[in-house]
């Protein structure tokens, strides 16, 4: 049985060319990585190792680490909506000390950069974060700025520019790593958060998060989960998020790294056209635990059946400044069959 | 807690020991071929799968992350979690039994022999026996004996003798008393249908085990309310014992953190990820839900 | 063949009650609805009269009419994007002279109140559009503040607070009849938006429109809507609806009308729980043209079976506040079989 | 324009009238059964089923908007239009042939005989047949001829001559040639295969026909280029003419705008909703896509 969760019923992603030969490189920053293909923050951990070779991924990206530990939010933090879910994990964490002990030298084995994930609940506890991250085996830094400010009466630095701009600024002084800050879809206005972000040093921007949602259980008159609201991930958020990935991509000059919704190489090669350049796969991973695997061998796939020597082509590559002027030059009888 | 027979010194093969929760399973993502799927009665269904190693590999406590088809009506996303109801090495076979509840066990339900299904695992902390054991006893209700049923074959297996009590509604579904009966354990059916699956009952037979020596080691899964009533009499009687527990789960590797409970360590409340930390855990040390 | 698309899948939302005695009525200010499901603006005009008897509807609602004639967007128009779709049909609109001598007497044959959509590039324009509505068979005016506001740059009225307490303002004193704000999901903080609605004299809200959007054609490289991006409607948009439904049902004390994936009466009642006072049934018309119809019956036989004497009852019905407590209250053993 | 034969003057029944065209179809979303379904070709299907009123009353051009069933791969979220292959209501039947395409029709593929299937419609404006005309011309290509199939035989019951020009890729993939042969229609097949689809051909049979006084209205669907050559035709010797055009729907009832196309009308671009002022429009009027 063919599973449409998962797998691409785009007609033959491959075939018709040399995969091996594709370049799959992509370039963040100064950071060169096999391929664009990593895990989004929170949905990976060590126990994948036995089921996807970590040196097969692009990056890995470890789940947000706070500076103090924190608890999590109460149970049930996961519900199923349709084909997604929703989560309010909140971020339970071990503190950082625990991390750069721990965590960091598990991943040392593997010659795949490690993104270490962060938050804090202020600019100046990021920074502090930030610096205590300096350590070997650390590549990247990724600032998880959906959180509560409590500069701000708990509002998410994610979703204003100003806020946005101060915390980025506060960590691009904090330390010289790449610095990528994940957005937040919570915002009216992605572009100008995007802006912010990269005026204030950012080397890369993630487009984003999840976006906060909430489910009833109509029997019990009472929320799915146990923290009322949570996060909606998984295929829903594509459409929202390739379009925050083309706001941003025209938006600022940094790359962008497009995660929601990913689960097949056709939802990233969409993402890719939009402006990413490289992608996050997260609750697709719950599904199919090899997804990302499946996505790095389809790119390669796609781009050897198009002719694109390089999966780093497809960046930005959508045709959309000449919908109208191309509508009429095209003799394409599109709805039907075409005389040939 | 003065346990006379402690967690702590179990065999290596198939201890919970704190390596064993934190590093990862050796499991994989497999693709099974349904070779066996009937009903047991009107909510049970038994799935008899042929899957490559490591699937079939898997211990009792552990449990199979499935992928729940589609149907018309039914489109589960996430998988489901299923403890492992037998394993059969030699011949590379997996089994499940489940209650058909909602959209994912109802998707499950529609499988036909032939067809293939994913699973991921074995995953989790198994149960553990203590090499010093004898005699256990094992307490499950509906569902939960399926998870129990593996469990007393292994004892068995080791010369440990089985006292297993089989709580249910009515004697349709009562489950896997074959199974029980097969590795010849003392068999206990208390059924809501006539009172005898009453709490003060229940109490009455564990208390009898243990004077009677049959308890060196208590096991439960399936309900809370079996599960406080053993862990107060494990406490009482300074018997040790383990419980499988349940939670809504989305990875099953660990990794999410959607899984936690609460445990009770040392006066200190602890939240642990069922999936990687358990299923299985130690009963003194387990809270209500 | 049952289809999951439109078919409520709660198991027996009906059964052991009478359904025709439940009181289907809801009041939205002065206003009493003879049940609580309309149409969304956009989704309905008078095609459906053959299909759906528009005297068993709560109300009727128009597609936005603008003062001027307005062509609309490039097409393609509409792309399925999973289980939903996006639209970029722009308002095309005859003008509101037209609306007022043609579309307005139209439905004067129905007793079910007429809701007037309207939209409008200033505020200005948008309280002389109000004005010209005060006519026999309006019952209310729904303004949709989800369009580029001229004065801010193109920016939408309903994406901030301030823009949205001026255009309402202006509106509340160009009419007497009631006035309805329909909010946009494409903002960071609805709340405050909800709040500066109702503090300028929204009579109720509809939370709310579609969420912006984009999908990519990765054999031709193009996006799939002519205007590049459009708006995301269909069943993806109801965990998202809801919560924002809950929040400004929190924040504001006027009536909330949800909208967002409503294809069955499971939805309406989720909404409803969160704080709606009535719902609107947009997409779902689309897939199933009498699903308002199975939702006005599902509702009363909910209520039916439950014990709920009038849907209304179920607005903010959400056991929200006593989560934790109940949860040790219970003695169920939720996740297998309780021992009775 | 001059035209000799008048669109505006047609019989009340079947008019384009600017009545017809305001007010709603008398259109029903029916359960259909099906009762056969088969292929044609590699591409084509041919779907019958039986249904109940209003949609067996269905008029050449109209259409249907059809809720395709979901498969496990195939997950059609809105309704996919089709054009009305043959309606017969003394016996309740209605017809399609449709091109599997991608994921609707793909999905409508998988349907088997005996199950239901929602249908809505009657939709929209369908052909009409001058009262004066004694012989018309259509010229179709691929399942486009589908929706010229019932329209030849409207004509044929009015005592109205046909000539159909059939255009297709391969003999295999020519549609419906059996119906317009039993109407006892001129039958000019054009193919790609052997060169004599090529648009100046098809324009040599045209003014053929024209030259004949065989061609009092002209009838086009399923090409772009066709439509352009007939139309250019058409102003040329003055005859009036009808093309059924096609676009991305939603709701099939007029109501949401997704559906429009521009219109040359009297020097201005009109844009107009095919589904509900069409499908079926003036040739003459139509613009190239
Ligand atoms: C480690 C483990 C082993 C299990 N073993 C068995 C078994 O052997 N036999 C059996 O019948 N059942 C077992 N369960 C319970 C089984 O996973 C649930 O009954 C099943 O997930 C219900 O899914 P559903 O979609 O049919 O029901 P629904 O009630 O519709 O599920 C709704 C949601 O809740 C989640 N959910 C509901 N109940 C549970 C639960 N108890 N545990 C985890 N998630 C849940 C589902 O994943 C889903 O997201 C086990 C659960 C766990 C955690
Ligand atoms: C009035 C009318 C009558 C038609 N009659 C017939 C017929 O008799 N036989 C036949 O084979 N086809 C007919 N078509 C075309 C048919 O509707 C499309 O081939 C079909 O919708 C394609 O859907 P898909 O999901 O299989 O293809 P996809 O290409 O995957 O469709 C993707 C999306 O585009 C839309 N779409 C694609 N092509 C068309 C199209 N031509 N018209 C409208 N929407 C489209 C679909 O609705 C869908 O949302 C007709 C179209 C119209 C508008
Ligand atoms: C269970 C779960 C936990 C998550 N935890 C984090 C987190 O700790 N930090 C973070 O930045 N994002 C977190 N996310 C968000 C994901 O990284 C990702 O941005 C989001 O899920 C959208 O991608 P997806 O649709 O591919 O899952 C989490 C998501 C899920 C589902
Ligand atoms: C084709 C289409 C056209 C729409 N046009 C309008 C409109 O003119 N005015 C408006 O306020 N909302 C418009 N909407 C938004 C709907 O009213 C509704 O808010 C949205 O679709 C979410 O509801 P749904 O998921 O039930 O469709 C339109 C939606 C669709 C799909
Ligand atoms: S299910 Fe993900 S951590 Fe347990
Ligand atoms: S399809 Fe909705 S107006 Fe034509």
């Amino acid at each position: 049985m063919v599973d449409a969760r998962t797998d691409s019923h785009v007609p033959a992603l491959g075939g018709g060319g040399d995969a091996a030969a594709v370049d799959s490189r992509v370039r963040i920053g100064d950071l060169v990585l096999r391929n664009p293909v990593m895990p989004a923050s929170g949905t990976f951990a060590e126990g994948l190792a036995p089921v996807v070779p970590f040196e097969r991924l692009g990056a890995l990206v470890t789940k947000t680490v706070t500076p103090e530990l924190r608890g999590g939010n109460p149970t049930p933090r996961v519900c199923e909506v349709g084909q997604g879910m929703l989560n309010s994990i909140g971020i339970p964490s071990k503190g950082l000390d625990y991390f750069v002990a721990h965590t960091v030298p598990f991943y040392r084995q593997f010659s795949t950069p490690l993104v270490a994930s962060i938050s804090a609940p202020s600019a100046d506890a990021f920074a502090a974060g930030v610096e205590k991250l300096a350590v070997p085996g650390v590549a990247v830094i990724e600032a998880n700025i959906s959180c509560p400010n409590i500069e701000e009466d708990g509002k998410a630095f994610a979703m204003d520019p100003r806020p946005t701009a101060q915390v980025v600024a506060r960590m691009r002084r904090a330390t010289t790593l790449p610095l990528w800050v994940k957005l937040s879809p919570n915002t009216g206005d992605i572009a100008s958060v995007a802006r912010a972000a990269a005026d204030a040093g950012a080397d890369a921007l993630v487009v984003g998060n999840t976006i906060l949602a909430m489910s009833i259980d109509i029997e019990t008159f009472r929320p799915r989960l146990g923290n009322v609201m949570g996060g909606l991930s998984g295929p829903g958020l594509k459409p929202i998020l390739v379009r925050m990935t083309y706001q941003c991509a025209r938006a600022v000059s940094i790359p962008i790294i497009g995660c929601g919704g990913i689960a097949t190489a056709a939802d990233a090669i969409e993402y890719m056209l939009a402006g990413a350049s490289a992608v996050q796969v997260g609750t697709a991973t719950f599904v199919r635990p090899t997804a990302m695997l499946s996505v790095i061998d389809g790119l390669a796939a796609f781009c050897a059946r198009k002719g694109i020597a390089r999966v780093a082509d497809l960046t930005g590559a959508l045709h959309d400044t000449d919908m109208k002027v191309e509508a009429h030059d095209h003799d394409h009888d599109h709805m039907s069959e075409a005389v040939s | 807690m003065g346990q006379t027979i402690s967690l702590q010194t179990v065999s290596p093969d198939d201890a919970p020991s704190p390596a064993a929760a934190v590093l990862p399973a050796p499991a994989a993502d497999v693709l099974g071929v349904v070779v066996s799927h009937v009903w047991l009665n009107d909510e049970y269904r038994h799935l008899v799968l042929e899957a490559p190693e490591p699937a079939p590999l898997a211990r009792a406590g552990q449990f199979f992350n499935l992928e729940c088809p589609h149907t018309a009506e039914d489109k589960p996303y996430l998988r489901r979690p299923m403890s492992l109801y037998r394993a059969d090495p030699a011949n590379g076979i997996v089994e499940f039994l489940y209650k058909v509840t909602g959209v994912g066990t109802r998707g499950l339900a529609s499988i036909k022999v032939g067809r293939t299904m994913r699973l991921l695992g074995p995953l989790g902390v198994g149960f553990s026996i203590d090499p010093a054991a004898r005699s256990i006893v094992v307490l499950g209700r509906g569902v939960g004996l399926a998870t129990l049923a593996p469990l007393a074959e292994l004892a068995a297996s080791r010369g440990v003798a089985v006292t297993a009590i089989l709580s249910a509604r009515t004697p349709a579904t009562v489950m896997s008393v074959d199974r029980f009966a097969a590795i010849g354990a003392r068999i206990e059916i208390v059924l809501d249908s006539d009172g005898s699956s009453d709490p003060a009952n229940v109490e009455r037979i564990l208390r009898a085990c243990a004077a009677e020596g049959r308890a060196d080691a208590f096991y439960t899964c399936g309900s809370n309310r079996l599960m406080l009533l053993m862990q107060r009499l494990g406490r009482e009687l300074s018997i040790p014992g383990e419980v499988a527990l349940e939670q809504q789960m989305a990875c099953g590797l660990g990794m999410c953190f959607c899984c936690v409970r609460n445990f009770s360590v040392g006066g200190d409340i602890e939240a642990r990820r069922v999936c990687s930390e358990g299923p299985v855990f130690r009963l003194d040390e387990a809270m209500p839900w």
